[in-house]
């Protein structure tokens, strides 16, 4: 139990990760609507966002721009003082593929929409199977 | 989808410089917009060698071609700077208005016995301003001040106000409309 | 010039402060977005004022920059709050709801 | 499926719990992700391509070959979401609407009938409703103010925060407040959709021609450096130029993707009144 | 005084949690937007705070007006649905 | 980084996705999304990811909410979850 | 032993599969069949060329391509290839004339599909017969089994697909299921797929291994009929008369047992099997199907039906006579390949003739119809005869080299065996023979009036029928080559 | 120039896509010519590198001119070099193949469709040669949404289908992506190469455990794997011709790619196969999936859907293979990514063909194709005897290797899936010969229909169609050559 506590606030934000991760699985698992599972779907990918940038935190570190400006390019520059800018690269990445998917997405059920005029998959697939 | 009569009411209220004719092109609200511009980039960028100046000067072109027709609608200019100016001084009064009327609300908010306090009601009144600038400024101000919201403008001037207790719809339009109107007085 | 910060700074969080009681306390929709609308607003600006003014604490012309860039900002938000406020109660009004009378239950 | 639903969920957060046991600390400062990569892009950064802005030299330079593909993507899905959705013209509606300006009388044609190209009336469509004169007319002053904000934060991408996508998106986030605040067609004039379908893979071209240049001045794919015989500067100064003009890049494509996937999205590929 | 400003943003924290109550308890979609719009305006604040506990404001504060700008624009998309839309059948 | 923030955003972050997906309501869940995203960013900052925070909040938090409001206009509002 | 590389088989494999575009794009049906004949006579004169060389002890190698370390497609001519293939090849020209006056004298249609399934159906059976491991002769093995499928269910009704999907299930499911894994397994045991005479196993492996081996690869080569893996002859009975005749007698059925031959004799190797005492198991097998084969053929009225039970039989002879493991007995089943074929053929023959002349299938229907094909019920006759093995007919010779290597190996039981089915076989033949010609002009169902059949029809019959007594009185060939391929 | 040919396997491509895009609003007829173009040079470019590997040993090529832990390198071996050249020369053939039924299909759009068209292939080739971890998942994403965009372009309920893909696909992805996190987080590296390096001391480790399994997770998702592979059916049939058979041979197979490049180079086999000992599992999951992708073929009265249930259980195939833990095995999968490709794209260019000229692929539509379209039958026949496994053709080679990687480890389950799947698909491909091949019965009807006239699909489809059978065929006969030359080099020597 001693150990455990502290084990609890040093990964607070993997644990938060992992729980909104499970809610956006759920989401997309369980829900019924199509729109509620691009939600979900959302919700997932910001949570890895959220896993990623929770790596490149450094305690006692600044935010990764040099505080030197243009000119000052020979200074030294000490690591320790600026987070990893990595994990922020590549959620830049991220984050931009989940918003073109969600664009898709999105467009793929407007289409749906206009052919079975709901959202709901059971719905839907009542409909597909009457035919 | 629209009630018939409703229709009609608000096909009516409809204000006439509808941004059109896009494709005309007017060189000194180009130019206007292109100072103005470049005095914000000035601001925002606080880089001054030429590698920036230049680019915020290829940007603030780009800007005056695309929008120049949305901060002027019309190419007539005349006039406009006074109007600017003296919006300008309308903003302290508006302020300290704001703020009395926060206090109010802040005693209204927190008031333990809150709900008899206030009576909501939605009250209609004709402005006289008939610059479409103005009749924003008068529903915004409106808006920021004294416990009422605007609902509807139209561009002749009918407001539909919520208020949120009987003393606050009774100082509309009041004192406010004349400051607004001495802004926008025609030169 | 700390304390005149910790002061705007402190009255604009007291309005902040006012205007989230008034959201969840006032009965209905309309009546809510006045706190929304004009509680938020100002404490906003004050805050921000506030901090714009701490920042020029170490004074050189980036940080005035930067302090009239917080302004920018507060002039943005007295712009587009009304605004915002407005398209909100517009669009209740469409949508048809209908405002809370002296008299009535919370809604 | 519910069921099922929580079922899998929980085993799989289990299993994600048990792995993050072994993590190291969160933020700590040793951890091999701190010490192992990151030191070296931040100590070299500047050196390298003189940009302040660790985050923006590594997108556009170290990982520059990520940024191009993640345009793309964006690309694709503007893309996709007009193949999905545009529904192609050719097919005049059954009835078409027209409002007199001053008056707003609304007038409804069959098919086949057109009013005299005139000031007077614009045309409507069924779902049309006015615009709010508070809405339109401070949308109206911001959106330049708004455009502006968004070159900078591209021009500044070195320096600060931001760069092509952020600065894109508030670029095409302006046209769409316009769109929003007045409608699509307003919108549609100020940007056609041929100069935005066009527009689009220009801006990534833009990314993947400097590359490609580099790679026809003899050095490897996205290698700015080559670049410096071209702008006669110094190679760690064409390093920061070339991620500038793929900063430009991508700007362009990412402006006009949103604003190809809000046109499409919001009227539904029919390219009228949006939302 | 950086003390200070970090327990005004726990406090903001807070003030946003009372929001995020108006957000998530509706009753009407409209509630949810004031709720929503709420939030907003204390992140505005919030971010300059941060930036000012980062010691480097200069940074945050693009990132506070680019946020002001898109909240707004969110908000003003959401109430627009009910200016075309009006009302309909189902929960507002 | 600040600890005691970044413990009461996110914990705020997660009623918040909660409710945005539990909401019966899409136009609910887009604008409540929106709040989420929002949230995100200021996660972000607050853990010094300036140019991320940047790009969610114009990406993830203002467009696609957009996009979210867009799509729900042009389909429909009801949900049965 | 020498070994000669010469591209030789490769051609004789490919020639009837490159005549097939010509099939295809003829569109007179007399080219397409010149072409049918060009093949076939070219398919022969290049095994015929090869025969020589083969009688002097050498074997032909041709080496296509390595697919696998140690397993390549590989053919090699070898005395009981060359005897398999010369047998099928020179059938091939008969039974081409006779489809021709088959398949036009019943107006069938699709008989260009026909003749290019045929073509290349003939080209598997020849690479079967020509291949030096067992990867080769699997791929030949499975071209066989699907080109015949379409020849099978030619006639498209519901009957003939049935029976089509009979037989693909049996032959395909037995070879995939049982064939391709044993020979896996062998791969992997040993790294090596070649044939040779003293087997490819080292003799370590375990015994039960061993049997299940067997077992897999001799039941799983369905085509040779042995029981269970039978039922789908009868079935294939429903194809064309032509098909029957050299697939369901000569080519298929022979291919079948062909490769359980050399399996037996190239896989496991006489010695292996005989120390291991495994050809007893096969033998038992190959009795009891020889037996109640015989037996269901006495009670089948359908003509082709008793023919096909018969060849149930008559195969289980050729693996039987392996299995003794006696250099007779296998000299009497390999002869039996071609013995058993000239006589079979000729049975077929001679029922596809009586269908075109008068439309009967079955025996009951066919009292007295001797009066009126005589020349057809004679060559019938003969027919008979070489498959119960009596003289003057050559499938005496192999009877009698299989009746000497049961007693050389000591197996009486298979000799009763041998003897009993031999008068089945006289039982169920006999009495067709004779009610054809002896019954009483009452009972008769045909007008006392000669009418034969085509003379496409008949002139085969004749020579197949012709060719079983030659083959009485010159045997030496096949003899010669059994020998070689005992030694 | 030979030293660009990995940056030029993927910038031609890409460009092109942007040149389609803005030409299909000046001028359509350039968007063909484009295309072509574009794929020939990358099918050159992907030929003359599997040669240099072949010559040289492994390319390393400097995205940016950064050396590796730092920048983004591109890696070509064996493994790759092979895996090049099937996907550049399917898409051209395909692209090639399906001009026509663009055409018909969609003749307002063909430039979009074009441009996604190539996009994907950019994509894939992308995930193909890529060496950084990271690099993958945006590649990945590519390919993935030009996927969703391409499938969801068919016929009615394709939308409802692709957006099906589309929750798993982005779940797959997302999956892989944390699994790239789990990796960078303890070792703090993004390129493959420097993560086996670094992995070894860690292996111990949990997050390195579900690193491992979460990526595997992850790319089981995207190639439809048993128990996720629920989407794929739907998805690629009711897509149009020309999409599905781009799609339908590279996708799965290119996942396998990554799956093995995942076991081979990232968490070396020691790891896999020793440490993890999942073997098991997985094998009797691909068992499951082999047998469950039969049954479900069975059950279908389509052709186009029965052909994807085929591909799951061929997914099946190559996963077991791969992890059955040894060096036959491993080629087996190897090879069946090459083969499946090929015989994939052989029948969904049948199905293509079918499809334009009788506008339907129900069994019912199939009747009388034989006499009507013989070439393409032709193939046909071919492509399903490959399926089925028989000799000539290449996909007995590849079952081969996996029976005997089986065998080799005791796996017997594994070869009786296969015999099993085997046996299916000649009921199967039997079942449809038998429809196409004779005219409808005639013994309801009584009179004889005529024989339709020979009606075959345009040259420009029969063509690229025969010369996949053909090399269907070649690829059989020189299997030998491909392992030996090749495959062999692409597995580590650690692998017995």
């Amino acid at each position: 139990m001693s150990e455990l506590i502290p084990t609890i606030i040093a990964k607070y934000n993997y644990w938060i990760y992992i729980t909104l991760m499970m809610i956006g699985l759920y989401a997309m698992i369980a829900k019924n609507n199509l729109v509620k599972k691009i939600v979900g779907m959302n919700i997932f990918q910001t949570a890895i966002i959220l896993y990623y940038v929770s790596i490149g935190v450094k305690k006692g570190a600044t935010i990764p721009i040099s505080t030197g400006g243009h000119g000052a390019a020979h200074e030294a520059v000490h690591a320790a003082d600026y987070l990893n800018p990595l994990p922020h690269v590549l959620m830049l990445t991220a984050i931009v593929v989940g918003v073109a998917t969600l664009g898709v997405a999105l467009a793929l059920c407007l289409r749906i929409y206009s052919r079975y005029n709901t959202l709901e998959e059971d719905e839907i697939l009542a409909q597909i199977r009457k035919k | 989808m629209l009630n018939k009569n409703e229709e009609k009411n608000l096909h009516n209220n409809q204000p006439e410089t509808a941004p059109k004719n896009q494709s005309s092109f007017y060189f000194f609200p180009f130019l206007i917009t292109f100072i103005v511009m470049f005095g914000i980039w000035m601001l925002l960028s606080g880089k001054f060698d030429p590698f920036h100046l230049s680019l915020g000067f290829i940007s603030c072109a780009i800007v005056a071609f695309l929008s120049s027709d949305l901060l002027f609608p019309s190419p007539i200019l005349k006039g406009k700077l006074t109007v600017f100016l003296r919006w300008l001084c309308y903003l302290p009064w508006l302020t300290i208005e704001l703020y009395k009327a926060n206090i109010h609300l802040v005693y209204l908010s927190l008031h333990p016995r809150m709900m008899d306090l206030i009576d909501p009601r939605i009250i209609k009144f004709k402005s006289t301003l008939d610059s479409e600038l103005g009749l924003v400024t008068f529903a915004n101000s409106i808006t920021l001040t004294p416990g009422t919201i605007t609902v509807n403008v139209s561009s002749d001037g009918d407001f539909k106000v919520h208020a949120i207790d009987k003393a606050c719809a009774d100082s509309l339009p009041g004192e406010m409309e004349i400051k607004i109107a001495k802004v926008f007085r025609k030169v | 010039m700390d304390i005149f910060v910790c002061i705007l700074l402190f009255s604009g969080l007291f309005f902040l402060t006012a205007g989230s009681i008034g959201i969840l306390r006032f009965p209905d929709f309309y009546s809510r977005l006045h706190p929304a609308g004009k509680l938020d607003t100002l404490g906003t600006l004050l805050a921000m004022l506030g901090l714009a003014l701490f920042n020029l604490h170490h004074f050189s012309l980036g940080a005035l920059l930067t302090s009239l860039k917080i302004m920018l900002i507060i002039i943005f938000v007295f712009v587009a709050s009304p605004t915002a406020t407005h398209a909100i109660v517009d669009a209740g009004v469409r949508a048809g709801l209908a405002p809370w009378t002296k008299g009535e239950k919370r809604r | 499926m519910k069921i099922i639903g929580l079922i899998i969920t929980i085993i799989t957060g289990a299993f994600l719990v048990y792995a993050a046991i072994d993590f190291p600390a969160w933020s700590d400062p040793n951890s091999p992700a701190s010490t192992y990569l990151s030191p070296y892009f931040i100590e070299n950064s500047m050196k390298d391509t003189s940009v302040p802005n660790y985050v923006t030299s590594l997108l556009a330079d170290y990982r520059g070959f990520d940024t191009m593909f993640e345009t793309t993507v964006i690309f694709t899905a503007g893309l996709v979401c007009f193949i999905l959705l545009r529904i192609s013209g050719g097919k005049e509606p059954e009835t078409s609407h027209y409002r007199h300006v001053l008056t707003g009388v609304t007038v409804t044609l069959k098919k086949g009938h057109k009013i005299p190209e005139s000031e007077d009336f614009e045309r409507i469509d069924d779902l049309w409703t006015p615009p709010d004169l508070i809405i339109k007319t401070s949308c109206r002053l911001m959106i330049p103010f708004i455009q502006l904000f968004g070159l900078y934060v591209i021009a500044h991408g070195h320096s600060s925060p931001g760069g092509g996508f952020q600065g894109g998106v508030i670029l095409g986030a302006s046209i769409i407040l316009l769109a929003i605040s007045h409608d699509l067609r307003t919108a549609l004039e100020k940007m056609r959709e041929k100069v935005v379908a066009i527009l689009c893979p220009i801006g990534v071209s833009i990314y993947a021609g400097t590359g490609t240049l580099c790679l026809l001045l003899g050095v490897n794919f996205l290698d700015y450096s080559a670049l410096a015989s071209v702008l006669h500067v110094d190679p760690i100064a064409a390093r920061s130029h070339g991620i500038f003009m793929v900063e430009i890049g991508v700007g362009i494509a990412v402006m006009t993707t949103m604003i190809w996937i809000y046109n499409n999205i919001s009227s539904a590929g029919k390219y009228n009144q949006g939302l | 005084m950086d003390n200070i400003f970090l327990y005004s943003s726990l406090y903001l924290a807070f003030l946003m949690v009372l929001s995020l109550y108006r957000a998530i308890a509706g009753p009407t979609v409209l509630d949810r937007m004031i709720g929503v719009n709420a939030i907003g305006s204390k992140t505005t604040v919030m971010l300059i705070l941060i930036g000012l506990l980062y010691h480097r404001v200069d940074m945050f504060v693009d990132i506070c007006l680019a946020y002001a700008m898109l909240n707004f624009i969110a908000v003003l998309a959401a109430s627009r649905y009910f200016h075309k839309r009006k009302g309909l059948s189902d929960e507002i | 980084m600040f600890w005691q923030i970044d413990l009461a955003i996110l914990t705020l972050v997660v009623v918040t996705a909660v409710a945005s997906i539990m909401v019966k309501d899409l136009l609910g869940a887009a604008i409540l999304f929106g709040a989420y995203s929002f949230l995100m960013c200021l996660l972000w900052s607050i853990m010094g990811a300036v140019d991320v925070a940047f790009t969610e909040a114009s990406v993830g938090a203002g467009v696609s909410s957009v996009f979210f409001v867009a799509a729900v206009f042009r389909t429909s509002r009801r949900t049965k979850d | 032993m020498e070994t000669i590389t010469s591209i030789k088989p490769l051609l004789a494999v490919l020639v009837s599969l490159l005549v097939t575009p010509m099939l295809v794009s003829s569109r007179n049906p007399n080219v397409r069949e010149g072409w049918t004949f060009v093949a076939a006579i070219i398919k022969l004169a290049i095994v015929a060329s090869m025969v020589p060389a083969i009688l002097q002890g050498t074997e032909i190698v041709y080496t296509v391509a390595e697919v696998f370390p140690g397993v390549a497609i590989k053919f090699k001519v070898d005395a009981f290839g060359m005897l398999f293939a010369l047998v099928s090849s020179s059938l091939w020209i008969v039974t081409t004339i006779y489809s021709i006056g088959y398949m036009r004298g019943l107006n069938e249609h699709s008989q260009t599909r026909y003749f290019c399934f045929f073509a290349i159906a003939l080209s598997a059976t020849v690479g079967v017969a020509f291949s030096a491991n067992l990867f080769t002769l699997y791929l030949f093995y499975e071209m066989l089994s699907f080109a015949t499928y379409p020849l099978v269910a030619h006639h498209q009704d519901r009957e003939a697909r049935s029976s089509g999907r009979k037989y693909l299930l049996y032959i395909v499911g037995a070879s995939i299921g049982l064939v391709l894994p044993a020979m896996m397994i062998c791969y992997n045991l040993t790294g090596t797929l070649e044939f040779s005479k003293q087997g490819i196993f080292t003799g370590t492996e375990p015994n039960a291994t061993m049997l299940v081996l067997l077992l897999m690869l001799v039941l799983g080569f369905a085509k040779a009929g042995i029981m269970p893996f039978h039922s789908w002859l009868p079935a294939a009975m429903v194809a064309p008369t032509p098909v029957s005749a050299l697939l369901h007698a000569v080519a298929v059925v022979k291919v079948g047992a062909f490769s359980v031959l050399r399996v037996l004799t190239g896989v496991f190797g006489i010695d292996l099997l005989a120390r291991l005492n495994l050809g007893t198991v096969i033998c038992y097998i190959a009795a009891f199907t020889v037996i109640t084969a015989s037996l269901i053929a006495l009670s089948q009225d359908g003509l082709k039906r008793r023919l096909a039970f018969s060849t149930i039989g008559q195969l289980s002879y050729i693996v039987l006579g392996v299995a003794l493991l006696s250099p007779k007995g296998m000299i009497g089943g390999m002869t039996h390949i071609a013995m058993h074929a000239f006589g079979k053929i000729t049975l077929f023959f001679c029922a596809g003739a009586i269908f075109v002349a008068t439309g009967k299938k079955n025996i009951s229907e066919m009292v007295g119809i001797g009066r009126r094909m005589p020349i057809t019920m004679v060559a019938f006759f003969i027919g008979s005869l070489s498959v119960i093995g009596l003289p003057p007919t050559g499938g005496f010779f192999s009877k009698w080299y299989l009746v000497q290597g049961t007693i050389q190996a000591d197996q009486w039981p298979m000799l009763v065996v041998l003897l009993s089915s031999s008068l089945l076989n006289a039982a169920y033949f006999f009495p067709i023979v004779y009610k054809a010609f002896f019954c009483t002009p009452e009972e008769a169902m045909f007008e006392n009036r000669i009418e034969e059949a085509p003379i496409w029809c008949v002139v085969p019959l004749v020579v197949t029928a012709a060719g079983s007594i030659a083959l009485f009185f010159y045997p030496t060939l096949f003899l010669k080559l059994a020998e070689l391929a005992t030694r | 120039m030979s030293q660009q040919y990995p940056a030029i396997l993927v910038i031609v491509p890409l460009l092109s896509a942007f040149a389609i895009s803005i030409a299909g609003w000046v001028n359509k007829r350039l968007c063909f010519p484009i295309i072509v173009t574009a794929l020939s040079v990358v099918v050159y470019a992907s030929i003359g590198l599997l040669l240099t590997v072949l010559e040289k040993g492994v390319v390393i090529y400097h995205l940016g001119g950064w050396p590796p832990p730092v920048g983004i390198a591109y890696y070509v071996d064996h493994l790759n070099g092979l895996v090049l050249v099937v996907v550049a020369s399917v898409a051209l053939l395909n692209v090639i193949a399906a001009k026509k039924s663009i055409e018909q299909e969609f003749p307002d759009k063909a430039a979009p469709f074009y441009t996604l068209y190539i996009l994907m292939v950019t994509g894939l080739l992308g995930i193909v040669v890529t060496g950084d971890a990271f690099n993958l998942y945006v590649l990945l994403e590519i390919a993935a949404l030009t996927g969703y965009g391409l499938l969801a372009m068919g016929e009615e309920r394709a939308q409802l289908s692709s957006l099906n893909y589309l929750y798993m696909g982005t779940i797959g992805a997302c999956f892989y992506l944390l699994g790239v996190g789990y990796l960078y987080i303890v070792t703090g590296s993004l390129n493959m190469m420097d993560i086996a390096r670094l992995l070894p001391p860690l292996y111990q480790s949990k997050a390195v455990l579900a690193a491992f399994i979460i990526c595997m997770v992850g790319v089981w998702l995207k190639m439809a794997f048993f128990p996720l592979h629920s989407w794929l059916p739907n998805a690629y049939t009711h897509a149009t011709s020309a999409a599905s058979s781009l799609i339908a041979p590279l996708v799965t197979k290119v996942m396998v790619y990554v799956m093995i490049r995942l076991i081979l180079t990232i968490f070396t086999p020691e790891f896999a196969f020793a440490t993890m000992a999942l073997n098991n599992v997985v094998v009797w999951l691909a068992v499951i999936a082999i047998v469950m992708g039969a049954i479900l073929a069975l059950a279908e009265r389509n052709l186009k859907k029965m052909l994807t249930f085929i591909i799951v259980a061929e997914v099946g195939y190559m996963v077991g293979g791969a992890w059955l833990g040894n060096r036959a095995g491993m080629t087996g999968a190897i090879l069946h990514i090459v083969n499946d490709a090929l015989m994939t794209l052989c029948v969904f260019l049948v199905v293509g063909n079918i499809v334009y000229k009788v506008k339907g692929y129900a069994f019912e539509d199939l009747q009388g194709l034989f006499r009507k379209m013989p070439f393409t039958m032709g193939a046909f026949v071919v492509g399903a005897m490959s399926i089925i496994g028989v000799p000539p053709t290449c996909g007995f080679f590849s079952k081969w290797y996996l029976i005997l990687g089986a065998l080799q480890a005791g796996h017997y389950g594994f070869v009786a899936a296969l015999i099993f799947s085997s046996l299916v698909s000649v009921v199967l491909f039997f079942r449809i010969f038998e429809i196409c091949y004779y005219e409808p019965f005639s013994d309801h009807h009584g009179h004889d229909h005529p024989p339709e006239p020979m009606d075959e699909a345009p040259l420009l489809m029969v063509v690229p169609l025969l010369i996949v059978a053909v090399i269907l065929i070649l690829v059989g006969l020189y299997t030998g050559d491909i392992v030996n030359h090749i495959i062999k080099f692409a597995i580590p020597e650690g692998l017995v």
